[in-house]
């Protein structure tokens, strides 16, 4: 269990500044949530934090240690990402064996396995499937290979991008309790992005609202029921979605 | 149908690179410049005897060491300006001082820039004196001055109007012309075509044709089918089957006469396998003669087998070489290659020195010998010879444009400096490291010999020697040449050293 | 502002990616021009020259000195607009060039109008009706064009047409005996004997291009009607065709006005592109029809190692197809909305 | 039901892709009046398919039905120019996302004024003036800029109302809407929605929705169809939804989290083979 | 034996074979379905089996000439006719399959590595490197095949092994521009993003992840590339440029053969026919190909 703590994150892409200058903490064995219009940003911090995105500028510390200074090993083996499309996540011509054996291959683990029918268990596959491509897996069972393929390097940070919206609600709820149950059994720290403050308030403790490359203001989960934003757009986002939920 | 006051000529002009006589080489541009320049005397294009030309007479001195020639009164160039005797003399010095192309003619026989006012001699306006720089056979030189390049004759005063920076004309001669043959150049685009047009100032009978229109056809099928469709009046580069075609057409006339040159197969005496005089011996019997000169030579060469050509004086019959596969297996056994060799033959691509190759590779193969067939163009062919990397080649060359036996002996046998650092890439004797001093002894005598009877005995004694030495170069076809024209047409005449388009005529 | 300055800083990075490819070229074509076996001198002097008298033209070509130093004069005398002279006819080169390519030209613009009308009307057609038998035959129809060698079909093309059945010209531009009796105004033999009031000459030049030209045009339509063809199929299938067909527009409207309207930047790049493609076409076609043009200068100049003509020639092309590539991408820019 | 013939009266529709074994929808039955009909179910049940079979837009599927009529018209054996005049016209759909429903290269106003001179004849103007009013009927704010922006110019909300502006330009009697805002951000959605219901409402004319979103349905329609593998299993009035009998649409409301709702396991679906049986058949 | 030893080889194999068996044969099922694929597969099945069987199914030497029996017309002794040395064309066609197919195999072989190579390497990490070999692959690209195989060619000397060497150089930039493109898109997936996370290096990841990915369109577009080629080698081997006499390469074979055309037809008519058909087959299979392993719906399947 491990505190996440971001720190002036900004990055720009040409001339356009993507994200000003973004701060936030997570404490040990948090869900933090991200939300926000599309296109504000919220991936781009988990890409930056995650160091898939190299050219930004801060720091972001994982239990008191900048992820820029890790070595790539110990970087890999404390924090990992799933990413939202469960499609465009797996790759299409690798079998759910070479998904899994890959990242251990890379980390020179042994007993590699025991270790992909763990990971394949704990995310409630059976091993037979390890020999299955992708396209022979539902979107569902594509999303638990990728949270498997995340596991596996035993991390103590998940960042979750958007997990479950490309995914029927049936197939969501599945997922969301799989994460939920990790959380309990092994103590992951989260950072949880989503759009759906459904989602959010089923999972996370705090949350953060974003505009346009800026957090607009970071609530406790409590406060969505009642609206009790005070920054306009979170209002406004907050409101909406509550309407939607009482209108529908 | 094609007009009846212009000859459309197709030919191939890959060759054709400038129109400057000082600069040209090979036979198609001394087919166009012949008609443009004259030269002082003139080749009969069938009995191959000296006629005048812009000469009226010429006396050779006793001593065989100088030429006087008397120029016309009437001839002028087509600027209008008289022929004198100064014109003769700039247009020989032009060419050593320029040392292009045709000055390799001249310094071999011994002229050089160096002493020009002693070579050519300015008697009067008409009268022209040429000094011999060295015992020398004046035939031989007359026969050289006969021919456009060396020969042409160019307007001084015109020349020298158009020239730069003291380069003689060079430039604007490239690409025009200031002489005084019954044609003048109009215009010429390299690979594509070149414009002759009546010369109104020529001193001799008008031509009938105003124009005369060369086009770069290299494709024989172009050529025939130009001529089947009456496109076309006269084509002078069409292959075999294509004049066999013809001879079916009856409107089209074909027909072959004897040219320069020969169809040869080449060795490397550098190679210690050739360098055996019994190794050639074997190859001499390893071509099928025969075979090769009726499937792949009509139309390009007739048999001949010794190194001078028929049409020069002096010639002997052909000492009868056959194929003679056991006799040449024996001749290897005795050589020690019992068991044959591996070696190659190099053969530019084109096709009747292909075919002969392919040929003699055939008929090599029964002998054991394995040969390899390498092609390229000319460059590469004939330029891994002049650098002697070779083992064998099949190629053509070996002089004759002057009828005279020292033209091909001095091509084909004489050598005079065997080292690599000669470079004397002109004698295809040094090309293929052939070198026998007695042989060279008797070339050189044999050319100065002043008694007609005696040379013409020196010359048949060469070639018995050269049969009995096995020289480096088997000649198995001597070269002919082929054109095919409207049977409308006459006055034409095939050899390209010697054609000139003046006496053409269409009578339809 | 930002914008505008963005534009600028594209403009002057291609520009600049455009300045290295060219810097690349050149020295692509000075390689070329320099590794070629064929001895430029040999062909000057001739077969039985002297030692003397081929170093004495040697050294005039400045083939004695060092290599860097030959590349660096190359690029002095491209840069004053020198591209040399030609060893062969003893001219400028780009002088021979101009005469060359007005020759190409024609002959490629008439076959890249057959070309494209034949092409993009099959091509749309073959989209439209997709793995029924119309797309079959049109696709092996056009596939054969791509499959056939072009040196093949013209020699082919002129023994039916011309040594057969007579109805096209045979070899060169027009008939042989025409030729040096028009004026040389723009090159382009079919206008300078129209302007020149020349009709016969012209009748003669229409007989000769048509063949040659016919035979390009259908090999070059073969691209065209493929491209089309994938062009269209993509747009088919693209939900804003469904949205037009909702609409009830009829599947002519929706083909022309929608899909096909949205091609059409793409179809004039590949159009482009197939004209320049043409060239490789002419080395061919023209070699079998004699066609006095750059494809037959090239060769030619190949042939005997003339390097200044051969450079100069491989580094048009090069600017040719440069220049094509940068046209396409402006019509892109000027119309296609998303890129402005 | 009303006494009056429905609108649409669809028996046993099947539709099969060329190149696929299974048809992708299967003998679905259904009618429909001058009301609105939601249309929901999981990813790749059929939805759109039932949608743009109904319009003949799948050239390269088979299509087989018992009955399919649009108002006096059968739709299975009308020939295309009949279909010509029923597009647009009288029956039209708005597709799932702007992004790719319109002609990236055509400015928006003209796509609108192009279908509206498609089935009326009058000039330019007249159309251009009917597509602004239509514009500013969707609530756009700015309708004469608008007109004149290219579709990369305008946000997915001004997208999506652009083509609902497009559609429902000439009048027609139906409206198929295919996830006309899942696209959308939350915030956008709503007002979305608003304006598609205000306009139905208006005009008075028939409406499927289709979406995979059973709450929204549930709000915005009279009556729902839950498609599952193809086939409808169950159809219900919305307002009766809570009380749905098939597993499948029971499991479906209840795996949805919830504002303010328990934090507990959330209720997974167990999917059964049985639910590929018509509703009516079970007991 | 050291293939044996190969663990992970023998771990994999059993269990990827049949999946690609399977591929295979799925792949080839649906273009035997299609006419025109059809066609082209049948083409080349007959291509191989006549350059597998030459010896077999030759009648005569191809070599061997026959001066008397010279531009013989078809008959049963000569099925195609003899050419203007007497050798058997039937026979020389044969045995110029086995040219043609080591032109194609060769260049395929040289080609598609440097192309897959530049091309996902400049598309993975883009930048510099991109540009740099971008403007290379610009560089040979602003050229016409022919035309810079031709200088290439007459800057190397003629030979077969020559014009392979001039072909690769004009084939592997499209190639490498395909490569790059489809590069792009990938480099943005998830997948590669996850493999990055778990640290694999550049080299790993073009290898096992970004190359498998471009192998079907890079695949698609040798095969329809095959084409193009042997257009090309026979434009050269018609300029004679590309392989040298005797052997039996069709262009060549065309262009001496063009000297007899008008009289003789057979000689140029049925090399012609050969390189169509082949280069037909290419250009329908690579056509049927690309339905069949169509990358854009490969995500989606
Ligand atoms: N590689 C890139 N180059 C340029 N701009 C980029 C790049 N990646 C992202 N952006 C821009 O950065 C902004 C933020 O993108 P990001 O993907 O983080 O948004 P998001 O909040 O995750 O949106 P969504 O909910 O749609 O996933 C967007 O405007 C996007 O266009
Ligand atoms: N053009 C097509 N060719 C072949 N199969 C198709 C085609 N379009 C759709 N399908 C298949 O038909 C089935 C139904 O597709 P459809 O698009 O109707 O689903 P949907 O319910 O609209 O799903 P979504 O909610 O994802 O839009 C799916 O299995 C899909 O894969
Ligand atoms: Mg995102
Ligand atoms: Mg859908
Ligand atoms: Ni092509």
């Amino acid at each position: 269990m491990k505190p996440v703590s971001v720190e002036h994150m900004s990055i720009r892409f040409g001339a356009v500044t993507i994200l000003p200058d973004v701060s936030f903490d997570v404490a040990a064995g948090e869900c933090f949530g991200l939300v926000g219009e599309s296109g504000s940003g919220k991936s781009t911090i988990l890409r930056c934090a995650s160091m898939l995105l190299s050219i930004w500028t801060g720091d972001v510390t994982i239990g008191g240690r900048s992820v820029r200074e890790m070595p790539l090993n110990e970087r890999c083996r404390t924090l990992q990402m799933v990413f939202q499309d469960p499609y465009g996540s797996l790759h299409p011509r690798h079998s759910i064996r070479t998904v899994l054996s890959e990242p251990l291959k890379i980390q020179g683990l042994d007993d590699r396995e025991r270790r992909m029918r763990e990971a394949l268990g704990d995310v409630g596959l059976p091993a037979s499937f390890l020999d299955r491509y992708p396209h022979q897996l539902s979107g569902g069972q594509r999303q638990r290979v990728a949270i498997a393929r995340a596991l596996i390097l035993e991390p103590e940070v998940l960042l979750l991008d958007e997990p479950t919206s490309a995914l029927d609600v049936s197939v969501q709820a599945e997922i969301l309790n799989l994460l939920v149950r990790l959380r309990e059994e092994r103590g992951f720290t989260y950072i949880m992005v989503s759009h759906d403050l459904a989602v959010i308030d089923h999972m996370c403790d705090r949350f953060a609202v974003m505009q346009s490359g800026e957090i607009v203001e970071v609530l406790p989960r409590e406060a969505i029921k009642g609206n009790e934003a005070t920054h306009p757009y979170a209002r406004e986002l907050i409101g909406a979605s509550l309407e939607y939920e009482s209108v529908v | 149908e094609t007009p009846d006051n212009q000859l459309v000529v197709a030919f191939n002009m890959n060759n054709v690179l400038t129109m400057d006589p000082a600069a040209i080489t090979g036979g198609e541009t001394v087919q166009i410049l012949n008609n443009v320049y004259d030269s002082l005397v003139s080749l009969d294009p069938e009995s191959k005897e000296l006629q005048p030309r812009l000469a009226e007479s010429w006396e050779v001195s006793d001593d065989n060491r100088s030429v006087t020639f008397n120029l016309r009164e009437d001839a002028q160039f087509a600027s209008g300006n008289p022929v004198r005797a100064e014109d003769v003399k700039y247009s020989l010095s032009r060419i050593l001082e320029l040392n292009l192309a045709q000055a390799s003619g001249l310094m071999s026989r011994g002229f050089s820039a160096d002493a020009i006012d002693e070579q050519f001699v300015v008697e009067d306006e008409h009268t022209f004196t040429l000094n011999l720089p060295q015992p020398d056979d004046p035939k031989l030189i007359l026969m050289y001055l006969s021919q456009a390049g060396v020969g042409s004759i160019v307007d001084k005063e015109l020349v020298q109007e158009n020239a730069q920076d003291g380069d003689m004309g060079r430039d604007w001669l490239t690409n025009n012309s200031a002489g005084s043959g019954a044609f003048s150049l109009d215009q010429w685009r390299g690979n594509e075509f070149v414009i002759l047009a009546r010369n109104d100032n020529f001193w001799g009978e008008a031509p009938e044709m105003q124009r005369v229109l060369m086009r770069h056809l290299p494709e024989s099928q172009s050529q025939r089918l130009g001529l089947e469709q009456g496109d076309i009046d006269v084509g002078f580069s069409l292959a075999a089957p294509d004049l066999k075609g013809l001879e079916d057409d009856e409107n089209i006339e074909i027909r072959t006469v004897p040219s320069a040159g020969f169809y040869y197969l080449a060795v490397s005496m550098k190679d210690e396998r050739f360098a055996d005089p019994k190794v050639r011996e074997a190859l001499r019997y390893l071509i099928d003669y025969d075979g090769i000169n009726s499937a792949i030579m009509p139309y390009f060469g007739v048999k001949r087998q010794r190194p001078i050509n028929s049409s020069a004086f002096a010639a002997l019959p052909d000492p009868g070489y056959e194929l003679n596969v056991e006799k040449a297996k024996a001749l290897l056994e005795e050589a020690g290659y019992g068991d044959g060799f591996e070696t190659s033959i190099r053969v530019i691509s084109t096709q009747q020195f292909l075919d002969s190759a392919t040929a003699i590779q055939g008929t090599l193969a029964q002998a054991g010998i394995d040969a390899e067939i390498i092609t390229g163009d000319g460059g590469q062919i004939y330029g891994a010879m002049r650098d002697r990397s070779f083992d064998l080649l099949v190629g053509r060359g070996g002089g004759g444009q002057q009828p005279h036996p020292d033209s091909n002996l001095r091509a084909i046998v004489y050598n005079p400096d065997n080292s690599d650092d000669a470079g004397l890439t002109n004698y295809q004797g040094w090309r293929t490291s052939f070198q026998d001093e007695e042989l060279n002894q008797m070339i050189e005598d044999a050319l100065v010999e002043r008694d007609q009877d005696t040379q013409v005995q020196m010359y048949e004694d060469i070639q018995k020697m050269i049969d009995d030495k096995v020289i480096s170069i088997q000649p198995f076809s001597e070269r002919v040449v082929t054109a095919a024209y409207q049977d409308d047409v006459s006055g034409i005449v095939i050899d390209p050293w010697v054609s000139r388009f003046e006496d053409v005529t269409k009578d339809r | 502002m930002t914008l505008n300055r963005q534009h600028m800083r594209g403009a002057l990075g291609q520009g600049a990616s455009i300045l290295v490819t060219l810097f690349g070229l050149l020295i692509l074509t000075f390689v070329i021009g320099r590794i070629m076996p064929t001895d430029p001198v040999r062909a000057i002097v001739g077969e039985d020259a002297t030692q003397e008298v081929y170093m004495n033209v040697y050294q005039e070509l400045g083939l004695d000195k060092p290599m860097w130093q030959q590349f660096f004069l190359y690029l002095r005398d491209l840069a004053t607009g020198d591209f040399g002279t030609s060893i062969r006819t003893g001219k400028p080169v780009i002088q021979d060039i101009l005469h060359a390519l007005p020759a190409t030209i024609e002959l490629a613009t008439f076959a890249i109008i057959i070309g494209a009308c034949l092409g993009v009307p099959l091509g749309v057609m073959a989209a439209v009706k997709k793995d029924r038998w119309q797309d079959h035959v049109i696709r092996v129809f056009s596939l054969m064009g791509h499959s056939m060698p072009i040196f093949w079909t013209g020699m082919i093309g002129l023994l039916v047409f011309y040594a057969s059945l007579g109805w096209v010209g045979g070899s060169g531009r027009m008939s042989q005996f025409y030729i040096g009796m028009v004026p040389d105004r723009t090159g382009f033999l079919l206008i300078d004997s129209a302007v020149a009031g020349q009709w016969d000459v012209f009748r003669s030049a229409l007989r000769h291009i048509i063949l040659p030209a016919a035979l390009l045009g259908y090999s070059s339509s073969a691209y065209i009607t493929r491209m089309t063809r994938s062009f269209m199929l993509d747009q088919i299938n693209q939900e804003y065709v469904t949205t037009a067909r909702v609409k009830g527009l009829s599947q002519r409207q929706t083909i022309w006005r929608h899909a096909f309207a949205n091609i059409r930047v793409q179809l004039v790049t590949i159009v482009a592109l197939a004209y320049g493609a043409l060239l490789e076409g002419a080395v061919l076609i023209e070699t079998v029809f004699a066609w006095p043009g750059f494809g037959q200068y090239l060769t030619s100049s190949l042939r005997i190692g003339d390097m200044n003509a051969v450079m100069t020639c491989v580094l048009i092309v090069g600017l040719i197809f440069i220049t094509l590539n940068i046209i396409s991408d402006i019509l892109y820019r000027v119309f296609d909305p998303r890129t402005r | 039901m009303t006494e009056e013939r429905p609108m649409l009266d669809v028996k046993n529709l099947s539709v099969r892709y060329r190149g696929t074994d299974t048809p992708a929808v299967r003998d679905v039955s259904f009618t429909l009046g001058r009301e609105r009909l939601g249309i929901v179910g999981e990813s790749g049940s059929g939805k759109s398919t039932v949608g743009r079979a109904l319009l003949k837009l799948l050239p390269t599927a088979e299509l087989t039905a018992d009955r399919m009529r649009f108002e006096e018209v059968d739709l299975l054996t009308a020939p295309e120019r009949k279909m010509l005049e029923l597009r647009g016209q009288r029956m039209s759909m708005i597709l799932q996302d702007p992004k790719f429903s319109l002609n990236p290269i055509q400015r928006c106003g003209l796509q609108i004024a192009e279908a509206y001179r498609t089935h009326v004849r009058c000039s330019k103007g007249e159309a251009r003036a009917k597509a602004i009013e239509m514009l500013s009927a969707v609530q756009i704010r700015d309708p004469e800029r608008v007109f004149d922006l290219y579709p990369h110019e305008v946000s997915g909300g001004m997208g999506q109302r652009i083509m609902i502006a497009m559609m429902l330009l000439a009048d027609p009697g139906l409206v198929i809407a295919d996830e006309p805002t899942s696209a959308l951000d939350v915030t956008v959605r709503l007002k979305v929605l608003r304006i598609l219901d205000g306009l139905v409402r208006e005009k008075g004319i028939g409406l499927i929705m289709i979406s995979h979103d059973l709450s929204l349905v549930r709000s915005f329609c009279d009556r729902v169809l839950i498609m599952y593998a193809g086939r409808v299993v169950e159809t219900l009035a919305a307002r009766d939804l809570d009380n749905a009998r098939h597993p499948y649409t029971q499991g479906l409301l209840a795996a949805q989290p919830r504002i303010g709702g328990s934090r507990d396991e959330l209720p997974v679906l167990e999917r059964k083979d049985s639910w590929l049986e018509p509703a009516e058949e079970r007991p | 034996m050291t293939m044996l030893d190969d663990t992970s080889g023998q771990t994999s194999a059993p269990r990827q074979t049949p999946q690609a068996l399977i591929a295979a044969r799925n792949i080839a099922v649906f273009l035997a379905k299609a006419p025109p694929s059809a066609f082209g597969l049948i083409v080349l099945a007959v291509l191989i089996l006549s350059a597998l069987f030459a010896p077999l199914l030759a009648t005569h030497d191809p070599y061997v000439q026959d001066l008397q029996n010279t531009l013989q017309a078809p008959s049963a002794a000569h099925f195609f006719g003899t050419d203007e040395l007497g050798r058997d064309i039937y026979s020389r066609l044969l045995y110029g399959s086995r040219i043609t197919l080591t032109i194609i195999g060769l260049v395929s072989i040289v080609v598609g590595p440097i192309g897959l190579f530049v091309g996902t390497v400049a598309g993975y990490f883009g930048g510099k490197v991109d540009i740099v070999l971008m403007r290379l692959t610009d560089i040979f690209l602003s050229f016409p095949s022919l035309i810079l195989s031709l200088a290439f060619v007459a800057a190397l000397g003629p030979s077969l092994n020559n014009a392979i060497v001039a072909i690769s150089l004009t084939a592997w930039p499209p190639i490498a521009r395909l490569a790059r493109a489809e590069t792009l898109t990938f480099r943005q997936a998830d997948y590669i993003a996850a493999a990055r996370l778990q640290g694999a290096s550049a080299t790993r990841i073009i290898w096992r992840s970004i190359v498998p990915m471009c192998m079907p369109s890079v695949l698609i577009r040798l095969t329809l590339n095959m084409a193009t080629v042997i257009l090309t080698a026979a434009g050269l081997g018609f300029l004679g440029l590309g392989a040298q006499p005797p052997l039996p390469e069709w262009g060549a074979m065309i262009a001496t053969g063009r000297r007899y055309m008008i009289d003789s037809w057979w000689l140029v008519t049925f090399p012609g026919l050969a390189i169509l058909s082949v280069s037909l087959a290419f250009n329908l299979l690579g056509d049927g190909l690309r339905d069949a392993l169509d990358p854009k719906q490969m995500n989606r399947r």
